[in-house]
């Protein structure tokens, strides 16, 4: 059994316009092991997953499934052969109830009523989904639609399940369920593809990990055996950095002070935000904690000025700004790292340079009263491409020809651009690969020192304790706690954020 | 321009906070609510006035004959944006079905027209699919050329075919049109009972005779349409591989969904629909043959008339039936009876503000109360409504209650955007 | 990646030469000589006064056509353009009529009173979408119809309307407010043209070099990432409702001031949505939008020729319908088409250089 | 039970809801004259118009739109038939067609030749005016319109009100509920013409009748002659209010009110040619009694025909009863009982005895 090989990849290549995101990638999966797959971010993970499950195909190279070969011209024709997948990004419909998104595509196996509901049920008690079949998807949090996500592929009956970085947005504990589900699946005889940034994760879960490298396969090692750091050296050929902040650079300056903040919406009884103060001062990263879902990003746009409070004040260096809209508390000196960098951080088709104004559109370089000035943005832009290691052809592409990290690193250089006296950085690495990770990292830290104010959000933990000088954790709405970045771990910091009673440290 | 008709740049934030909200009543019982609420506010408006138009049968069947395009219409549009698919070259399908109805009827019989309507509303479907599915192109070019080519074409046809029979370019013979059914016994019950003018019971009588007479099949069928579409798109697979389509096509996909078959099929679905309800001009009793430019903007009404129920049969149903409806009142009743619904009008803030003081929304209600204030001052204080702007009264209706509505639309997710095939994230 | 010259041009090209081959088909069809029919087209242009006519015609499309393309700027469908610009007229025309006032200072009068007019008509519905969030088309189409019913009462003789035989219309403007054209051959180009192509210019300006066109369009790109950004998202629907109406407050004026300087009731309508198509057209861009206009003016011109010749003048309905749809099916091939070739040059470098390209995390 | 409605539609109550009354107290029918044609203009002289090359240009519908352009298009027939003539040559206008198309039609016109040219409709007035100048030589008409004043230019208008008159007559005597009604199409002046002659003719005859006068649309909104769905819920509207004779004059929508007088027991009055005999309202013409015509046609060839013998000044300065420009159809014999009566009005009218106006009157 052990040598039975479930797939087989041979000579995969697959080129888009401008791009080889495979060349000549073999890689060989046995029944019933979970099979890591690491590289950077472009590295060409996802395309070849995509190939694997028939929503691309192949310019060249064979797939083999279970010994015979097979070609896929579509997803179905995977799902056939028992290949199920969870995409990178969910693949999910909003406004479709949880039971339309499981059953959809699959409705010739129970149809999409009584029988289907009761399938889908038993599969929900077995993977800890406690959500309403019939609510619209859209209610749920991360963590239950990454639960939807597997049911899906279960539900399907697949029993090779490609896992493309599901860990992600999810925090410790949650990760943890999500392993140990895995394993149970795995010595039930199912075969896993797994895909993460996140090393001591692939080295807790994968029995085997193949690593690529600019679309194609450097090698496979045995995660055991192999460190972390040799395996980041394998992806990147360079060190693993770490988010550790050196030396402290509080002072006694509080730039950002919220006190009373309260947020309800309309017609609503439940408050998204009760009762929230905080302060961050000059040269301190003050990190919050929370599983997501729990108003932190609520949060994070109460203090833009995207929300408008229903209570409490805030104030930016002693300045009331409660009444102020998002643009004058970003002249006010708010840079501002949105979660979501596609949807709030920048405009896709449009060059960098003219991403370079967004948020900016009212100040030099960039402007000059009501005119543009197009110059003086293409001047900073280079300037930011350059010093942040931005990867790109030139200033006039598009933004969403940069892969995701240089997109991050784009977003970070402008909002240091504009000499805030606060930065709020809300996942300011989620996707990112290993170096740019550390580029982005280094730049926060050196903006630290230099006396600017952070409020760091982050489903990293070790990003969170790494670089934080104050942690406070955030759950339904309120700040619960506040820890010492400097002595919790991610498992205690885990059980605040949850809520559950922490072990007692003997 | 990428996503067509983006219903809301005002832009929310991200994140859902709502917590999940159950749905205490089922959809078709809020349905015969509401229904059940306008027969009393419009009896009770009746009564007061003295003006029976209101109420009466022949409001109700015009209001039915006016709202069978309309609504045929907004279900085509609803099968095609379920899938993803913008359409608002509904007004040009429906065009091409005016045509193909004069056309088939005239040489086969009213059945053979309305199978001919829907097939040339299928073409301009398929046009349509093939513009935007195939080729990507912007839903709204393809739809705005899709009824500039409607017209063009019938145009023509009616030119090179209609006029060596009819003698006039513009217009097609006389074609044979639906019978029509009562059921007689009911409906003369009805009659007497709506000739009692017994309150409540005679508006009702008078509402219920003008849905049960002289009603054709085309009528019967496009009203049973709603359900079934209803049913087809909520309640089967294949309506909810449709559906998932316009919420996510890229989803649809990696779940082996074909995406670009679904899309064609409802884009073709959709033109047949305004296909037929072009036809819905021609061939009932009184319909009109084929004549040039007989739609009148309808096919833009019926697009409206979707977005105003909210993307769903039932309220696309409703939107289409208020307009008809007073479209119906307006040209049978004239002044008058727009005065009337005024009042009605004024009756139904009155309900409005009574709740929105009930649920503590003091702003609301303290508009209500304006609006309420307003409109009553104008039923006090003129005797005849401006004679210019009657005719109007259904589109002033329809903004009136959009504005009053509280506004929870929400379109398809995918409306309007350009899929591709494997180009997913 | 700037699209070649070539994938510009290429494709209108196409999409004429599918039109063409459409309309013969067509012709054909009915029996007509299509060379007759292409022939009177053509040569309309050297007859008479058809060649100004065009331009003339032009400019009122072209007006129409960035009034609805600023709302597009930002995923605004402005459907009531159509009703805005009518409104205007009118308005302008009884203001025109009715005032006394030197010359220039009347015609300025005549023209802001339109822009506002136009303006305040697109105001109902931007209010509308912004505070009770009710989607512009619907409001929009059912504004063009009530916009019938009002200038059915402003033209009444009850109210501002003179009856001249059997029509009625609004008061004429006295020649003070009238703006002069260009005398050319038997036909004169209106002055109006000129304010056109400063709409034009003000347009692609406010667009591409004011924080304003900035906003606008980061507002159409990504109403979020616009929202992050400090654009007031509901300010701009509002601007842009507003702007765009007031554009199409123009759009009856080049008529009004340079020809007809009274408003009938039967005064053509339908500029509004031809300029939907010529917005289309033209992808937005103010110089697509001016070789869309005089391509649409050209077309509706074509049909009294193409009448005179015996065709069906009904081919150039079709005609405009195809165009519309073909070129942007070109554009759409011709980019693939670019892909391709792209894709199949990537392929070829990789024999020799794969790192180079095949580089991750950049293309 | 379910039953398939008869033809007539018997399930629905007979027309003049609830007052069935015997029908109008009328007015003594004024005497003299009961006499045939009044335009009789004697036995007119050959004449012959193979010199001239004739063109018409057409309101939207053109030759076919069984209406004031087919009517039209019917007098050149038969002038050509007639006289001879050399060449002629059709054109229409397109929908929302702007100024500049109708002047370029004409312009076209004349720069071929053509002349004398006729532009049917009074949308015409500015183009002729304009293109009227600048051929001085060429000779225009202009149908529904006499504002333009130019040597060059003739208009052919009509009394329409003189003939709306004696249908109004007509309807009153045919009612059974003593109550009409009037459907218009658009609310233009054009139309309020055919308003007030109607009106003022029901009056005459009797003067206690009830009138019920509707227009589908304000001016400016021409959907209102091209909307038969619409004409019909209007004159179902005047019906069930208790009209029972309903005048329509309201274009392609005419259809609809003919049908909604058929499907409820009604009578129906034409407008513009004898609409008994149209093609396109056949399925309703039982209930077509009589129709108002306007003889576009009789104008058009009367003009080719001065114009060919040179007596354009002879030509009426508006075409009316007198000069049999307006008239009504005795098609299907519905009022053949009541003609004598109806003549007689004609003559009174003929013999300015009564004068019609052409402006409704409340
Ligand atoms: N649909 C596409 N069209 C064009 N290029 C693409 C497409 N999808 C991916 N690419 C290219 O292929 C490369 C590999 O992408 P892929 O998504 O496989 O990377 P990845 O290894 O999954 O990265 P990450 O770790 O960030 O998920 C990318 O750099 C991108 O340039
Ligand atoms: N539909 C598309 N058309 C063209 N190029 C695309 C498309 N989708 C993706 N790409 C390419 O994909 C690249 C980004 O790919 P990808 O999303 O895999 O990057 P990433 O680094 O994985 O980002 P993220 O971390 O956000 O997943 C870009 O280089 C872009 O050229
Ligand atoms: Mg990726
Ligand atoms: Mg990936």
């Amino acid at each position: 059994m052990a040598d039975e090989k479930a797939v087989e990849l041979e000579g995969i290549t697959k080129r888009f316009p401008g791009v080889v995101a495979n060349s000549d990638i073999h890689l060989e999966v046995r029944a019933g092991e979970v099979h890591a797959v690491c590289g950077e971010n472009g590295a060409g993970k996802s395309t070849l997953m995509k190939i694997l499950y028939g929503m691309q195909q192949p310019d060249e190279g064979t797939i083999k499934v279970n010994g015979e070969l097979v070609r896929f011209r579509n997803p179905s024709d995977a799902i056939k052969v028992g290949i199920g997948m969870v995409h990178q990004h969910f693949m999910l419909a909003d406004n479709l109830t949880v039971l339309e998104n499981i059953v959809l595509g699959a409705e010739g196996l129970h149809g999409i009523g009584a029988k289907a509901r009761k399938k889908v049920a038993e599969l929900a008690r077995r993977t800890g989904l406690n959500a309403d079949l019939d609510i619209a998807l859209e209610y749920l949090g991360v963590a239950d639609r990454q639960r939807v996500e597997i049911i899906k592929v279960l539900y399907r009956g697949a029993k090779i399940v490609i896992l493309d970085e599901p860990t992600a947005v999810l925090v410790p504990q949650e990760v943890d369920d999500l392993f140990e589900t895995v394993r149970q699946m795995r010595a039930d005889g199912f075969t896993f593809i797994f895909i993460s940034h996140k090393l001591d994760e692939v080295r807790a879960i994968a029995d085997t990990v193949t690593v690529i490298r600019r679309g194609t396969t450097v090698g496979t090692a045995d995660p055991k055996t192999i460190s972390s750091r040799q395996l980041a050296e394998m992806m990147v050929g360079s060190e693993l950095p770490s988010p550790e902040t050196r030396e402290s650079t509080v002072t006694e300056t509080a730039v950002l002070s919220a006190s009373g903040l309260r947020l309800q919406e309309a017609g609503s009884a439940r408050a998204i935000l009760d009762d929230i103060d905080l302060v961050v001062h000059a040269g301190e990263v003050l990190g919050i904690a929370g599983v997501e879902g729990n108003g932190q990003t609520e949060l994070v746009e109460t203090i833009m000025g995207m929300r408008r409070s229903t209570d409490g004040t805030v104030s930016l260096s002693g300045k009331d700004i409660t009444k102020l809209g998002t643009l004058a508390r970003r002249e006010a000196g708010i840079g501002y790292i949105a979660e979501d960098r596609t949807r709030h951080g920048l405009l896709l088709t449009q060059p960098l340079w003219a991403n370079r104004m967004l948020g900016y559109q009212t100040r030099e370089p960039v402007s000059r009263g009501q005119w543009l000035d197009i110059a003086g943005a293409k001047k900073d832009t280079r300037r930011i491409v350059e010093d942040y290691d931005v990867r790109t052809p030139g200033i006039e592409v598009a933004a969403a020809a940069l892969s995701g990290g240089n997109q991050q690193k784009l977003v970070v250089g402008r909002e240091l651009s504009g000499d805030p006296v606060l930065l709020i950085a809300s996942h300011p690495t989620r996707g990112v690969d290993v170096g740019a990770q550390a580029l982005i990292w280094e730049h926060i830290r050196q903006a630290r020192a230099a006396g600017l104010a952070v409020l760091l959000i982050s489903a990293d933990l070790d990003e969170l304790i790494g670089l934080s000088d104050r942690i406070v954790v955030m759950l339904r709405g309120r700040l619960v706690s506040e820890e010492d970045p400097a002595t919790v771990t991610p498992e205690d910091l885990g059980c605040a954020m949850t809520g559950a009673p922490r072990e007692v440290k003997s | 321009m990428t996503a067509g008709i983006a219903d809301s740049p005002v832009a929310g934030p991200v994140t859902m906070a709502v917590p999940p909200k159950r749905r205490k009543i089922p959809g078709w019982l809020s349905g015969v609510l509401w229904a059940v609420g306008a027969i009393a506010v419009l009896s009770t408006a009746s009564y007061l006035t003295g003006n029976s138009d209101l109420t009466s049968s022949t409001t109700t069947q015009t209001a039915l004959r006016l709202a069978l395009p309309i609504l045929l219409a907004a279900l085509g549009g609803l099968w095609a944006e379920r899938a993803g698919v913008v359409n608002i070259g509904l007004e040009g399908m429906m065009i091409l079905g005016t045509w193909g109805a004069a056309w088939g009827s005239y040489h086969g019989g009213v059945w053979v027209g309305l199978l001919v309507a829907i097939l040339f509303g299928a073409i301009g479907g398929l046009l349509h699919a093939i513009a935007t599915v195939t080729f990507g192109v912007n839903h709204i070019v393809s739809g705005v050329a899709i009824n500039l080519l409607g017209l063009g074409i019938t145009k023509y046809l009616a030119h090179l075919i209609f006029e060596p029979l009819s003698g006039n370019p513009r217009q097609s013979p006389v074609v044979p049109k639906f019978d029509t059914y009562s059921a007689t016994g009911l409906t003369n019950w009805l009659a007497d009972l709506e000739t009692q003018q017994r309150v409540v019971l005679s508006d009702v009588a008078g509402i219920l005779r003008g849905l049960l007479t002289q009603v054709a099949p085309l009528t019967m069928i496009a009203v049973l349409l709603v359900p079934i579409s209803y049913i087809v798109l909520w309640r089967t697979r294949f309506g909810l591989r449709l559906r998932s389509c316009g919420e996510n096509p890229v989803a649809a996909e990696s779940l082996g969904v074909n995406v670009y078959r679904f899309k064609y099929i409802a884009v073709l679905i959709s033109g047949g629909l305004a296909g037929m309800g072009g036809a819905s001009l021609v061939l009932l009793k009184d319909g009109a043959d084929y004549l040039e430019n007989q739609t009148n903007g309808r096919g833009y009404i019926g697009l409206a008339a979707m977005i105003f129920g909210n993307w769903r049969p039932g309220g696309l149903a409703a939107g289409s039936a208020l307009f008809g409806y007073t479209d119906g009142l307006q040209l049978s009743g004239r002044g008058p009876a727009v005065l009337a619904l005024l009042y009605a009008a004024v009756l139904l803030l009155v309900i409005v503000v009574v709740v929105q003081l009930f649920r503590r929304k003091w702003f609301a209600a303290g508009a209500s109360v304006l609006a309420a204030g307003l409109l009553y001052a104008i039923y006090f204080s003129v005797d005849e409504l401006p004679r210019d702007l009657t005719p109007y009264a259904p589109h002033f209706v329809t903004l009136i209650v959009l504005a009053v509505a509280s506004q929870r639309l929400r379109m398809p997710q995918a409306d309007g955007f350009i899929y591709k095939r494997g180009q997913g994230s | 990646m700037k699209s070649s010259l070539r994938a510009k041009l290429l494709p209108p090209a196409l999409a004429i030469i599918f039109s063409v081959l459409l309309c013969t088909v067509a012709l054909l069809i009915s029996g007509d000589n299509p060379l007759d029919a292409f022939g009177a087209m053509i040569g309309q242009l050297g007859r008479g006064t058809t060649a100004v006519d065009t331009i003339n015609s032009g400019a009122v499309y072209y007006i129409a056509g960035l009034a609805v393309a600023i709302g597009f700027q930002m995923n605004l469908f402005n459907i009531g353009v159509e009703g805005q610009y009518r409104f205007a007229a009118v308005v302008a025309a009884i203001v025109g009529g009715g005032v006394v006032l030197p010359p220039v200072i009347h015609t300025l009068v005549i023209i802001i009173v339109a822009v506002l007019a136009g303006a305040l008509y697109a105001l109902v519905p931007a209010l509308l979408k912004v505070y009770r969030g009710v989607s512009e088309v619907i409001s929009t189409i059912m504004l063009n119809a009530i916009a019938l019913g009002l200038i059915a009462y402003l033209v009444s003789t009850d109210a501002f309307g003179v009856q001249v035989g059997n029509n009625i219309g609004t008061e004429p403007i006295p020649e003070s407010g009238w703006m002069p054209g260009i005398p050319m051959g038997t036909g004169t180009l209106f002055g109006f043209v000129f304010i056109a192509a400063l709409v034009g210019a003000g347009y692609w300006v406010l667009l591409n070099r004011t924080r304003f066109g900035f906003e606008l369009k980061a507002s159409g790109e990504s109403p979020t990432a616009a929202t992050a950004g400090g654009v007031d998202a509901r300010k701009m629907v509002l601007t842009a409702m507003l702007l765009s109406g007031g554009i199409a407050g123009l759009t009856g004026l080049p008529e009004l001031l340079g020809r007809d300087h009274e408003y009938l009731q039967t005064s053509p309508a339908g500029y509004g949505f031809a300029g939907i198509a010529v917005a289309l057209l033209g992808r937005n861009h103010p110089g697509g939008i001016a070789l869309g206009a005089l391509l649409w003016a050209f077309l509706d011109k074509s049909a009294v020729s193409l009448d005179n010749v015996g065709v069906p003048q009904e081919i150039t309905t079709i005609m405009q319908g195809a165009i519309v749809l073909s070129v942007v099916i070109a554009y759409e091939i011709v980019r693939r088409m670019e892909l391709a070739a792209e894709q199949r040059r990537v392929g070829r470098q990789l024999g020799r250089d794969t790192s180079d390209i095949a580089a991750g995390g950049s293309v | 039970g379910c039953a398939k409605d008869s033809g007539g539609g018997s399930t629905t109550p007979p027309a003049g809801g609830g007052t069935q009354a015997s029908g109008c107290k009328f007015s003594p029918v004024p005497s003299g004259g009961s006499g045939g044609g009044g335009a009789s203009s004697g036995t007119p002289a050959k004449v012959d118009a193979s010199a001239f090359k004739v063109g018409l240009a057409y309101d939207i519908g053109g030759r076919g739109d069984a209406s004031f352009n087919d009517s039209a298009a019917a007098g050149l027939d038969k002038a050509k038939s007639d006289m001879g003539v050399k060449e002629t040559k059709e054109l229409t206008a397109a929908p929302n067609e702007t100024e500049d198309a109708k002047q370029s039609r004409l312009r076209q016109l004349a720069g071929e030749g053509f002349s004398p040219i006729v532009a049917v409709g009074f949308a015409y007035a500015k183009s002729v005016e304009a293109v009227a100048k600048e051929f001085p030589n060429v000779k225009f008409a202009i149908v529904d319109d006499d504002t333009v004043k130019l040597p060059n230019v003739t208009g052919l208008v009509f009394a329409e009100e003189q003939g709306s008159f004696l249908v109004g007559v007509a309807a009153a005597y045919k009612s059974k509920g003593c109550h009409v009604g009037f459907v218009g199409g658009v609310n233009v002046p054009l139309i309020q013409k055919f308003e007030a002659g109607f009106k003022q003719g029901v009056k005459a005859a009797a003067p206690d009748a009830k009138i019920e006068s509707e227009y589908i649309t304000p001016a400016g909104d021409f959907t209102g002659f091209q909307d038969p769905a619409k004409g019909n819920v209007v004159a179902a509207g005047e019906i069930s209010r208790g009209a029972d004779v309903v005048y329509q004059a309201a274009g392609a929508s005419g259809k609809g009110v003919f049908e909604a007088a058929k499907g409820k027991n009604a009578l129906a009055i034409g407008v513009d040619s004898d609409q008994y005999n149209q093609k396109t309202v056949e399925n309703s013409k039982d209930v077509i009694i009589t129709s108002m015509l306007k003889r576009v046609d009789v104008a058009v060839y009367d003009y080719v025909r001065a114009v060919a013998g040179n007596t354009l000044s002879s030509l009426p300065k508006r075409f009316d009863l007198k000069a049999d420009g307006v008239g009504y159809a005795t098609s299907g014999g519905k009022i053949d009982d009541i003609k004598a009566t109806l003549d007689a009005y004609r003559q009174q009218i003929i013999d300015g005895k009564i004068t019609v106006s052409d402006k409704p009157s409340n």
